[in-house]
Order: structure tokens, then C-alpha cells, then sequence
């Protein structure tokens, strides 16, 4: 089974028709929209791995197609589709991931009124994903990349008349604009000095040796290199659309959007779009660059993972422990690992689709309740959604050796190690370790063990089928894809990094950093053990205080709202806008009101004058002249008849006059 | 000329049958009787001849597959309501009855025998010529069709299209005739009748565009020539074995029954309810040419369907294939026909507004997406491997997701009827 | 084959003049059908079988049911079909004026030389030897007239396809009766 | 008078041209008119098939090109025709067409 790139175009194609057929179908064709949606993801799956295998046939190859859009004056914008191992986990990974959370929502939704609507967003937004995976020109990427900045917000605001829902929408969808910009900037600087935006073109591409030799040698501006800014720039999209440190903030509010759609965007898809595009451009990456990007990451890792410890929303949680996840993922491309980076990144989407899903089956028993000082006791009646959400939260904790998780999170780990640039990353890797094994802790003891702490925890019940078995595939993914790249084998590793043999080696080899790492986890497991395992029996109420609120009271509320984040923004550039904007009212106002208002009155002014003018001199005359215009008119009129016949007489005589003439004319 | 012309076509004879499928005798046979004949004559006639006769052939064939086919359509219809049909009619002047196969002989004779009665105050002329009109257009769809691989009376570069511009002009002779009559109900049903045949008309058009789009030619000969070939021996490579060409030989067959006014649309004549519709005033011999042209309608828009869809005269199968392709497309051809007389023995009539919502509004609908996907269907000719599944899979969804969405809307707040009391 | 054009010509002549001045409007309709079939019959004779074969199906087919239904719905009576006859002064001038324009064209016809309006190369048809011209003649078969539609004149389809349907719209509203008309207007 | 058949067929289109103008002109039925009108387009295509099939440039279908459009174009033009005519005659009672002058100056 092979592809060639030339029909890669169908794998997004597909969910799009989807997309418009649940655009054009009426609201009460639900099941249609629903089974369109499912169907052709399904076989864009299939699709995708014709293109897997074809792409992995050949792993250091870029197979491209490109084509012409437009001409404008001497410019050709040409876009293109790209193959190779990187599009091809990716695509394989999304439709796979994105068709289990479909089959999901069919149940979550059931009830939704807007069941219809949510599909189509739903195969829109994964085909913009899909599309912005198979893009080989950046121009196309970033197309897509806008699309799927809308699809999110509809899906964000898909509870559009919850207040907090829709303000959510939009601050992700300004948040993420930010970024955007940047990315614009730096596309618009690439495409002037490398005169293209193909990724790969034969040798012309912006990702290949020609175009790179020339941004190495183009001059500074401002102590950075070209490549440096670019790739800078750049990566301002990545951040936005990533939940970075500093326009993380978004990420956590998006969690207002329905629970598929936090499975959908915030695990899987859209947030590693970011670190997609820093994979993608990577050739294009100077080590300046690379090592903002690194610190960034790090900075980010660390802070997720703080401020999820006194979190008490379940998928707020979740929505930290992806922004510290994606830290992670950000450090290790900034460290010179991409194939670790992306390999953490497909790990996570399984695992953190599954929590998100967990979460979602968990909720949806608890009638809509996501307090975990509300839940508990759910491990007895909900048995085999506390066995997979255990999975997903091993995997993500790193517990040694039958996670995927710690095997990717120690591929980072160990780049990080190895790094020649600054070691702060590596240092800050570790305290995330801890940090997330501590929060995944206290969020199972708090979700699952003790006493249900509410009429709603205590009467929940299992899902349907249609709801668990994502959950099972989804479980059984997230510990297996982890074999893929164990240092023993890295099959996955290699197999991005364009080459056919894997060279592996012994565990002993680092087998320092497997045992400090692995003894980490034990440390953040028993801590959260020691803090909230053991006080669970004496708390049978939601209103009991949390044990760390007890102990550090302070630095808990400090964490609770998230480092005053928000506030420190409000505080900020909202009161700067806030400022320009009154300053702009009062000079709209008052100058500019005043002058508008000087001006009308000097056109009333002068109004009045020409109407005295025209009243007493002017109007005589053009009585007059009017009064012979109407008499022509009429004189005129009387030649319309009403009679058809004599028009078409007048015509037909009117010819042979004229024939007549010319023939007569002619022959003189 | 002399007499060594037709003697040495004879001794020819052997050596033609030696070659292939194409060359078989069997197959060559009716140019072999026709070149025999026409040899007798001095070359500068035979061109007229020839053409005479297979005016002759294609009109004495199909006329008393016409006779044939009423008698079987009673016979059949006599079958399936348990009654013994026409059976006692003799060979004259013998007491040989053979099942009453002697019957539309009879029938033929007493209507040349009755009087030809015309209302006072009608139309004469447009009276007489309303009949022939109609007969005459029936007889000239015949033109066209290819009844064997070498049997095409005339080669036309748009033979489809003749077939349906000589087919729009019955609609003229259905409105002379109810005009023509000086009776208000003939008029009116004659209104009826035409507003049936036009709504029809769109779908019996639509469902065969996409055959020439796919054929890519508009001559009745070069699409049967597309349809040549098996898969595996077996399959035919019939347009009716491909999604769009199922549920365009469907929607063809549909309106091909409305357009020769057959059961379960036949409201123009609806002998059980209106008298005869606009053939009201008409008696004699001039009710039974109208008789005979619809007969001629059905038979011609059968053929038409053999040729567009049904792989015309090829042999389904290589196996089969030593049987001449004109006794292929006449055994189709009878197949069809009792096709048609089953459905009139086994539908009810519909009532004149689901005659035309299901015009409209299903059956235009689906050809028109039937379009695009032959369309589609031709633009991925070239796919291959699994996405050969892929495009039988799009290509059948696009036929059964409408057909399954347009018919429930169509069928929507009707339930089938609940005889309560009946046992 | 010039005989063959002189007896079409006839043909759909005389049916044209006939149903131009006969004072039955039915039998007036169905004379220009046939007079329409004279001209599908030129189309055939001049080699253009698509264009015969169409004007067969559009005005057989399809603009004869509109006249008929439009002459049997403007009409009161029965005896409505058969009109009143016209004012004699009118057809008169009409009769004059037609025949002025047609001197007219006549004569610019016999006039014009058409021999050196022939393709270059190709002789002048030799006059009344009844030689057929079928050697010299353009070929436009269906295919032919399939990819020029699609290619050079793609344009031109796809605006009378939007001509048709706004013409079709256009009709209904046109001869749709208005909801309060047509309650009055019922007896 | 030659027999050349370009002249030939001309001759024949401006025959029927001034039969349908004559129609048109001498007939106050507005049907009658308009198939005068759809006689005297009739010939019009008479005329490009003729130049096609006679006229000096052989190669392209450009005549019947322009003879299918002008097809389409009358068919248009008649039913909008005919459909004008039963909005008069609704308005009037009859379809006279020197009656229908209302707007006359």
C-alpha cells in the first residue's frame, strides 16, 4: 500500500466534505452529520497509513507536490503537499486519536441540542489540523493554522450562552492572535529573504541547503542574526498556539468548551500544532533561537506543573498538566532533540486524549460536577474508567517501564542532559518530574479513593460502550507506544530523523538518569501519598479544606490563582488599553467632535444663505426652464404610441431605407 | 448482370464462417441474406434496396413481436390472476387451436372491420393525422438502435439524441388526438397526459447523460462498444454493474414506464376509471394504430435501455458468446418486456399528484446527483489498489445517501394503510 | 442536393405562410411545427446533425407545448381558437413592407459574388452539375462540439444556463396567479 | 440567377425572415406575433449554419456553436414570451396586442 504526495491532499479533503455536509444538512439530520463526520475521518485514517508506510518506505526522503495558485505580476504563490515520516506519524496519530474522540462525543453530545453543529466544527477543525500537517509551503500552513484558530473558538464557545464559554473563546482566540502575529511577521521576513515559502522544492525549498546558506549569511539587526529573529518570530505562533510561557493563559480557560473538544484540541491536536511547526522548522533553527526556546520551554514545564498542584477543577488540572507537558516538548526541540520532542508528543496525545476522555466519562456520570472537592469514592462504581484514567495518569507520571511516558520523558531528560548549552532546562526538568507525580497523585486520591463528597459523586454509574471503548483503545495505546522509542530500540527516533538503521544501546548506558528520574517519581508519588492519601478517610465533605492549604496556606492560594497571572496582565496591559482607549474617547470627543461640530455649523450656515439665494433668484428660472423641458417631453411622448406593430413597422422600414441607401451610396 | 453474382456469394459461404466471433456465420448471417438479395440487382440500385430493406425487416420484426407481445401480455397477465387468458381462437377454417396463438390476427382483423367513427364537429384532419403522427415517430426510434454487432439500420453521430428529439414529438399527437376530438374530457385527460410525459421526459433525459458522459460519445454504437469486455470471464462490463449506472437504469426504466403510459402510471388511459383518456372519441383501426405505437414506444425505449445500459448486444459472459449478439439483445429484449407487463400485473395506480411530486421531486433530484457522480466516476477512472474501493464506496454512498434521505422525505407522514376490518 | 434544398425550402415555406395567415390559432401552431421540422430538416441537409436533432427537441419538444398551452389558456370559449380576422389596411402594409425588406436582402444577395468568399485552395462549386460539395465540407462532430463547449465557449454555457434559469423563474412568477387574484378571479 | 447553394440558402432564410416579419406585422394575436419573431430567429440561424457550412473558414464549429446558444436563447425568449402573454391576457381578457398599449404617451 503506497501513496504518492500527490493525492496526500485527500486526507484533509475528506473531513472537510464532512464539514460541509454537516454545514448544508438541517438540524434534524443528526445522525447523518455524525456518521459523515466519523466515516470519512475513519478513512482518512486509512489514508494516512498508506501514507505512514509509503513515507517510512523512505524515511530520509521528502516527496513533495507542488503546484501553481496564483501569479501576481512576477511573484508565482505556489503551495504544495509534503510526505515524509514527520507528516506521517502526525496525520496517522490526529485522525486516529481525532476519530476514537468522534465515536466518544456521540455519546457525551447525545443530549446537546446543537449535536449537528458540533460535528461540523468538529471535521472542520480536523480538517484545518490535517491540512496544516500536509502542508509543504508555509504560506498553506499557515492558512490552515488560522482555521484552526477558528474552529477552536467555535468550539471553545460551543456553550456559547455560558458567559465564561464564551469569554473563554474569545480570550484564546485573541491570545493565540498575538502569537499569530509574530508568526506573520517572521513568514513575511522569511519570504523576503528567501524568496519562497515551500518547504521543500527540489533544492529551492526555505528548509533546504541553498536557502539556509543564504539566511546564514545575510546580515544582523540588533545583535541577532536573520536566521535568529526568523526563527524567533516564528516561534512566536508556536507559543501562542501552544500555551507557552507567557500566553499559557488561555490554555486553562478553554477548558469552558465541551469535554471532547478538551480532548481534541488540548491534548491532541491543536496545541502540538506549535511544537509541529518548531519541528518543522527546525533546519531553520539558529542555536540562539534554539536556546529561547529551550528556557522558554523550561520556564513553562516548571509552571504548569506548579500551578496545577492547587487546582481543584478536574479538567482545569488536566489543562496545566498539558501546558507543563508542552514545556516539555518545547525544551527538548530547544535542546536539539526534535524526534524526542515529537515522540513525547504522540505518547502524549494518547495519553492525555485518554485523561481528558476519563475526565469526560467521569463527568458526564457526576451529572456535569468537575469539582474534585465535590467527587471521590469513584474507583468501586465506575471500575473501568478508574482502571484506564490510572493508565493515563502512569503514563503521564512517568512510572518506570510499562509507561509510554517515561520512556519519552526520559528521551528529553536525556537530550537535556547532554545539551552543550545551559543546563537551567535539564535542572527544571527534574522539579517538573516531581511536581507532576505529586499533582497526578493528589488528583486520583481526590477523584477515585475516599468517601463520594457530594449527592452527585455518590451516585454515579458507568458509561455506555460507545463512551469506554475509546478509553480502552486509548489505554491499551498508552502503554504500548511507548516501545517505539525505548533507548534499546529507538525505532520512532530514527525513523524521524530520516534514517533506516537504529542504533541502539544498552540501558545501562544512562542508566544514572533512568534511576534518578524513576526515583523522583517515587518521591512526588509519596509526597502526594503522605499529604492527601492518608487524611482521606477523615474528610466526607466538600467543604473540608484541602491539606495543603493547611500546611502552606499562602503559597496555596498563591497557587490557586495561578500565579495571579491574569491579574498581573489586568493589571498591565489591560490598564495601559484601558488608558489609550479613554485617551482616544476623550480626544474623539472633544477635538475631533469639536471640529466635526464647527464644520456642520458652518454648512448650516452657508445652507441657510443658498436657500435664500436660491428661493429668490435661482428658482424663477428653473420654473421656467422645467416648465419647457415637460413640454418637449411630451411632444416627445406622443411618438410612443403603446402600438408594437407600428414599431417594428417603423423598424423594418427604417432598414430597407438605409439598405437602400448604402447599396446606392456604395454602387455611386 | 447475370446469374454468377448470388452463385459465387454462395460458394463464399464456408469461408466466412471460419474466423473469429465477429466473422461467425451465425453472426453474419442477416448480411449474407441481404447481400444475396441485393446481388439479383445492377449495382446502382442496391444502395436503395438495402435500406428497403431493413425498413422492411425492422417492420415486419417488430410488428409481429407487437402482436406477440399483446397476446403474451394477456396471456401472463391471465397467469398471475388465475384465469386461462385468450385461448380459443383457431387457424382459420381448421379447428387448430394452438393456445389462441392465431389471437392478434383476429384482434387485427375485427378492428379493420369496425367502423371508423369521428364525432360531428371535430377536427377531421388533426383526427386522422393524430394516429399516424404518433405511429410514425414510434417507428422512426427504431432507426438507431443496434439490434447486432453488424445489424444498425442507420449509424448517427448523435443517435441518442435522435432517438429522444423523434420521441419528444409523441407529445404532439397525444395533444392533437385529445384537441382534435371536440370532447372536453379528451381534452382535459390529453392535458393530464402531457403533463405526465414532460415531467418525465427530465429524468428519462437525465438518467442517460451520464452514460454519455461516461461513453464519451452520443452515437448508440460506440457506447455499446464501451460496454464490451468481462472482469474475470463473468462480470460484463455493463454500465448497469457500476453504482451510477444502476441507479440510472433504474431511474430510466421508472420513467420509461411513465413515457409508454404503463402501469403504475398509466392515468392518461386508466381504462378502470376514465374511459380511455384522450383516445375517448377514438374507434376501429385508428385506436389500434394509437395501440400499436405505444407497444412500439415501449418495445423502442426497452432497446434503448438494452443499448445504453445493458451492454446492448454483447453476450454476458466469453462462454456465451458463440450465440449471435442479435438473438443476445432479443432475449434482453423480451426479458425487459416482461419486466414491464409483471409491474402492470402487480402495482397499483398512482394518483395524478404522487405522479408528479415523485417526478420532481425524487427522481429528478437523484439523476441530477447521479450526474456527478458518473462524473466523478469518470475523473477517477484511473485510481487503483485500495483507492479502487475507496471510489466504489463514495460512488455507492452518493446513490444510496440521497435515495435513502430524498425518499424519506418523499414518503414522510405516509404510512402504509392499516385495513382494518379486511382479513 | 440542390433539389433537395429547393423542395425543404418549399416545405417550410408554405407551412410558414400557411400558419401565418390561417385564422385557426391550433392550426396554425401545429403548421409551424412543421415548419420547424423544415428547418431541422435544412440542419440535416447542411451536415449539422446536432444542431437538427436539438432544434427537433427544443421546439418540437419543448416551445410547441408552451404555445399550445399558452393558446388554449388565453381563451374564454371553445370558439376562441378560431380568431377574428385582422384589418385588411394592416396586412396589406405589412405585406408591402415585407416584401420591400426581402427585395432588399434578395437583392444584396444576387448581387454579392460569394465565389471568392470559398476557402483558398478549394475551386468554386461547379454550378447545376449536381456534383455534392460533401468533399469540401466542415466536419463538427458531437465530439467536436462537446470540447468547444467545454473549452472555448465554456463561458457562454454557463451564462445560458443561468439565462435559462432565470428565465424559467422569471416565467412562473410572470404567469403565477397572486394568492387575493386568484380568489377573485375563481368563480 | 446561379444555383450556387450558399446563395441558394440565403435566399431561403430571408424568404422566411420577411414571412415571419409579415406575421408578426399583419397578425394582432400576440401569440401569432411571437411566433412570427421566433420564425424570423429561425432564419437567423438558417443564415449562420449556411455561412458555416459555405463560408470561407472550414475548420471550427463556431456556426452551430452560435445556432445551439441562439437555441437556448429562444427557447428562453419563448416561455418568458409566453408567460408575458398570459400576465396580459389575465390583466385585459383578450391578447390583442394593439390593446395592450396603457403606457402609451
Amino acid at each position: 500500500m503506497s501513496l504518492s504526495a500527490q493525492y496526500l491532499w485527500v486526507i484533509p479533503a475528506l473531513p472537510l466534505v464532512a464539514a460541509a455536509i454537516g454545514a448544508l444538512t438541517p438540524r434534524s439530520g443528526r445522525s447523518l452529520v455524525a456518521g459523515a463526520a466519523i466515516v470519512a475521518l475513519a478513512l482518512s485514517f486509512f489514508i494516512s497509513c498508506a501514507a505512514l508506510s509509503t513515507a517510512l518506505a523512505n524515511p530520509a526522503a521528502h516527496l513533495t507536490h507542488n503546484f501553481t495558485w496564483f501569479e501576481l505580476g512576477n511573484d508565482t504563490v505556489r503551495l504544495g503537499w509534503l510526505l515524509d515520516p514527520l507528516t506521517a506519524f502526525m496525520c496517522t496519530m490526529v485522525t486516529f486519536v481525532g476519530t476514537l474522540i468522534f465515536i466518544f462525543s456521540l455519546g457525551y453530545m447525545h443530549e446537546d441540542e446543537n449535536f449537528k453543529q458540533f460535528f461540523c466544527f468538529l471535521s472542520l477543525f480536523a480538517a484545518a489540523m490535517l491540512g496544516l500537517l500536509v502542508a509543504n509551503s508555509l504560506l498553506l500552513l499557515f492558512i490552515c493554522w488560522e482555521l484552526v484558530g477558528l474552529a477552536s473558538y467555535l468550539l471553545i464557545g460551543f456553550w456559547f450562552h455560558k458567559p465564561s464559554a464564551a469569554a473563554a473563546a474569545k480570550k484564546a482566540f485573541i491570545t493565540t492572535r498575538i502569537g499569530d502575529l509574530g508568526f506573520l511577521l517572521g513568514l513575511l521576513w522569511l519570504y523576503d529573504s528567501a524568496g519562497s515559502l515551500l518547504l521543500y522544492d527540489n533544492g529551492n525549498g526555505v528548509l533546504e541547503a541553498t536557502a539556509l546558506g543564504a539566511l546564514g549569511s545575510a546580515a544582523t539587526v540588533c545583535g541577532l542574526s536573520v536566521a535568529s529573529a526568523i526563527g524567533l518570530l516564528l516561534f512566536c505562533g508556536a507559543v501562542g498556539k501552544s500555551g507557552q510561557f507567557p500566553l499559557h493563559v488561555w490554555l486553562p480557560d478553554a477548558m469552558e468548551g465541551p469535554t471532547p473538544v478538551s480532548a481534541l484540541i488540548h491534548a491532541a491536536t491543536m496545541v502540538a500544532a506549535g511544537v509541529f511547526l518548531m519541528a518543522r522548522v527546525y533546519p531553520l533553527l539558529t542555536p540562539d533561537a534554539l536556546q529561547v526556546i529551550a528556557i522558554i520551554g523550561a520556564i513553562t514545564a516548571l509552571l504548569g506543573a506548579t500551578i496545577a498542584v492547587a487546582q481543584y477543577d478536574l479538567k482545569r488540572i488536566l489543562a496545566f498538566s498539558t501546558v507543563s507537558q508542552l514545556g516539555y516538548m518545547m525544551l527538548a526541540i530547544g535542546v536539539g532533540a526534535p524526534s524526542a520532542a515529537i515522540f513525547h508528543l504522540l505518547t502524549h496525545a494518547f495519553f492525555k486524549a485518554l485523561l481528558f476522555l476519563g475526565a469526560g466519562s467521569v463527568i458526564h456520570a457526576a451529572h456535569h460536577e468537575q469539582d474534585i472537592r465535590q467527587l471521590g469514592g469513584l474507583s468501586v462504581k465506575m471500575k473501568l474508567t478508574f482502571a484506564t484514567f490510572a493508565i493515563g495518569t502512569m503514563a503521564l507520571v512517568g512510572v518506570p517501564l510499562f509507561f509510554s511516558g517515561f520512556w519519552s520523558k526520559e528521551a528529553i531528560l536525556h537530550a537535556a542532559h547532554a545539551t552543550a548549552g545551559s543546563h537551567f532546562p535539564f535542572y527544571a526538568a527534574l522539579v517538573g518530574v516531581v511536581l507532576t507525580a505529586f499533582y497526578n497523585t493528589r488528583l486520583i486520591a481526590e477523584t477515585f479513593f475516599g468517601h463520594g463528597r457530594s449527592h452527585a459523586a455518590e451516585h454515579a454509574h458507568e458509561n455506555s460502550a460507545v463512551m469506554t471503548t475509546p478509553l480502552v483503545i486509548l489505554a491499551f495505546f498508552a502503554i504500548a507506544l511507548g516501545f517505539l522509542g525505548t533507548p534499546v530500540y529507538p525505532w520512532l527516533q530514527a525513523r524521524l530523523s530520516g534514517e533506516t538503521a537504529v542504533h541502539g544501546h544498552s540501558l545501562l548506558d544512562g542508566v544514572g538518569l533512568l534511576v534518578l528520574s524513576s526515583g523522583l517519581v517515587a518521591l512526588g508519588i509519596g509526597a502526594g501519598f503522605a499529604l492527601y492519601g492518608r487524611t482521606l478517610r477523615l474528610r466526607t465533605k466538600a467543604t473540608a479544606p484541602d491539606p495543603l492549604a493547611i500546611a502552606a496556606p499562602r503559597t496555596h492560594a498563591f497557587l490557586g490563582d495561578r500565579l495571579k497571572f491574569d491579574e498581573l496582565y489586568a493589571a498591565t496591559f489591560g490598564v495601559v488599553n484601558t488608558f489609550l482607549a479613554t485617551a482616544s474617547d476623550w480626544f474623539d470627543r472633544s477635538v475631533w467632535g469639536g471640529i466635526v461640530h464647527f464644520l456642520a455649523l458652518l454648512g448650516e450656515f452657508s445652507g441657510t444663505v443658498n436657500r435664500e439665494a436660491d428661493e429668490q433668484g435661482l428658482n424663477a428660472g428653473f420654473d421656467a426652464t422645467s416648465e419647457k423641458l415637460r413640454a418637449s417631453g411630451q411632444a416627445y411622448s406622443r411618438a410612443q404610441t403603446g402600438d408594437a406593430h407600428g414599431y417594428l413597422r417603423f423598424l423594418a422600414v427604417g432598414f430597407v431605407v438605409l439598405a437602400l441607401v448604402a447599396i446606392l451610396g456604395g454602387g455611386a | 448482370m447475370t446469374l454468377s453474382g448470388p452463385l459465387t456469394f454462395l460458394l463464399q459461404l464456408p469461408l466466412a464462417s471460419a474466423a473469429g466471433a465477429a466473422d461467425a456465420f451465425l453472426e453474419r448471417l442477416p448480411l449474407v441474406a441481404r447481400d444475396w438479395v441485393t446481388s439479383w440487382l445492377p449495382e446502382p440500385w442496391r444502395w436503395l434496396v438495402n435500406s428497403l430493406l431493413s425498413i422492411a425487416v425492422i417492420l415486419s420484426v417488430f410488428g409481429l413481436l407487437f402482436a406477440y407481445v399483446t397476446l403474451a401480455e394477456r396471456k401472463i397477465l391471465g397467469r398471475i390472476q388465475n384465469r386461462p387468458g385468450p385461448n380459443r381462437t383457431p387457424i382459420p377454417f381448421t379447428k387448430l387451436r394452438f393456445f389462441g396463438l392465431a389471437q392478434p390476427f383476429a384482434d387485427g382483423v375485427k378492428s379493420l372491420t369496425k367502423e371508423d367513427v369521428v364525432p360531428r364537429g371535430a377536427d377531421h384532419l388533426l383526427h386522422f393525422l393524430a394516429p399516424v403522427v404518433l405511429l410514425a415517430f414510434s417507428i422512426l426510434t427504431f432507426a438507431v438502435i443496434p439490434y447486432g454487432r453488424h445489424l444498425v439500420p442507420v449509424e448517427l453521430n448523435a443517435g441518442v439524441l435522435y432517438f429522444f428529439a423523434a420521441g419528444a414529438a409523441t407529445e404532439l399527437a397525444v395533444f392533437m388526438a385529445g384537441w382534435a376530438s371536440r370532447n372536453k374530457y379528451s381534452l382535459l385527460a390529453a392535458m393530464r397526459a402531457l403533463a405526465q410525459l414532460i415531467s418525465y421526459e427530465l429524468p428519462l433525459l437525465l438518467a442517460w447523460v451520464p452514460v454519455v458522459l461516461v461513453a464519451g460519445s452520443l452515437s448508440t454504437t460506440e457506447i455499446v462498444a464501451a460496454q464490451a469486455g468481462w472482469q474475470f470471464n463473468v462480470i460484463p462490463h455493463w454500465h448497469v454493474f457500476t453504482p451510477w449506472g444502476a441507479a440510472g437504469f433504474a431511474i430510466f426504466m421508472i420513467a420509461a414506464l411513465a413515457e409508454s403510459n404503463r402501469s403504475p402510471f398509466d392515468l392518461p388511459e386508466a381504462e378502470s376509471e376514465l374511459i380511455a383518456g384522450h383516445l375517448t372519441e377514438y374507434s376501429g383501426f385508428k385506436y389500434a394504430l394509437f395501440f400499436m405505437a405505444e407497444y412500439f414506444g415501449m418495445i423502442a425505449l426497452s432497446g434503448m435501455a438494452i443499448t445504453l445500459f445493458l451492454g446492448g448486444w454483447h453476450a454476458p459472459s466469453p462462454y456465451v458468446e458463440f450465440i449471435p449478439s442479435y438473438v443476445w439483445f432479443m432475449g434482453k429484449l423480451s426479458a425487459l418486456l416482461l419486466g414491464f407487463i409483471w409491474i402492470r400485473a402487480t402495482f397499483p395506480r398512482l394518483r395524478m399528484d404522487q405522479l408528479t411530486r415523485f417526478a420532481w421531486k425524487f427522481l429528478v433530484p437523484l439523476a441530477l446527483i447521479n450526474l456527478g457522480n458518473a462524473a466523478f466516476w469518470s475523473l477517477s477512472f484511473h485510481w487503483s489498489g485500495p483507492f479502487q474501493i475507496l471510489r466504489w464506496l463514495i460512488s455507492v454512498l452518493v446513490v444510496v445517501g440521497p435515495f435513502v434521505l430524498l425518499g424519506r422525505k418523499l414518503s414522510a407522514g405516509v404510512a402504509p394503510r392499516v385495513y382494518r376490518y379486511a382479513v | 442536393m440542390t433539389a433537395a434544398l429547393v423542395l425543404i425550402a418549399v416545405f417550410t415555406l408554405a407551412t410558414a405562410a400557411v400558419a401565418l395567415s390561417l385564422r385557426n390559432l391550433i392550426h396554425s401552431a401545429l403548421l409551424l411545427i412543421a415548419s420547424w421540422f423544415g428547418i431541422a430538416a435544412f440542419y440535416l441537409w447542411a451536415g449539422a446533425e446536432f444542431v437538427a436533432f436539438a432544434q427537433v427537441l427544443v421546439y418540437v419538444g419543448a416551445v410547441s407545448m408552451v404555445v399550445l398551452f399558452a393558446v388554449l389558456l388565453t381563451r374564454r370559449s371553445r370558439a376562441d381558437t378560431v380568431i377574428a380576422p385582422d384589418s385588411v389596411a394592416r396586412a396589406i402594409s405589412a405585406v408591402i413592407t415585407g416584401i420591400a425588406v426581402f427585395g432588399v436582402l434578395g437583392a444584396a444577395i444576387l448581387n454579392t459574388s460569394f465565389a471568392r468568399l470559398s476557402p483558398a485552395g478549394v475551386p468554386p462549386l461547379p454550378s447545376g452539375t449536381g456534383v455534392s460539395p460533401v468533399i469540401s465540407a466542415p466536419t463538427a462532430t458531437v465530439r467536436d462540439i462537446g470540447m468547444q463547449l467545454m473549452s472555448t465557449h465554456a463561458a457562454a454555457l454557463l451564462i445560458i444556463g443561468i439565462l435559462l434559469t432565470v428565465a424559467l423563474l422569471g416565467a412562473v412568477v410572470l404567469a403565477a396567479q397572486d394568492g387575493p387574484e386568484s380568489k377573485q378571479e375563481s368563480p | 440567377m446561379s444555383l450556387d447553394p450558399l446563395p441558394l440558402c440565403l435566399l431561403f432564410s430571408s424568404a422566411l425572415f420577411c414571412l415571419g416579419l409579415i406575421g408578426a406585422l399583419a397578425r394582432s394575436n400576440t401569440i401569432l406575433v411571437l411566433l412570427g419573431i421566433e420564425l424570423m430567429l429561425n432564419a437567423a440561424n438558417l443564415n449562420f449554419i449556411a455561412f458555416w457550412r459555405y463560408g470561407p473558414v472550414t475548420s471550427p464549429a463556431t456556426g452551430v456553436m452560435f445556432v445551439i446558444f441562439s437555441i437556448a436563447v429562444a427557447a428562453a425568449e419563448a416561455a418568458v414570451g409566453l408567460a408575458l402573454i398570459i400576465a396580459v391576457y389575465r390583466h385585459q381578457k383578450n391578447i390583442r396586442l394593439q390593446e395592450a398599449n396603457r403606457l402609451k404617451g
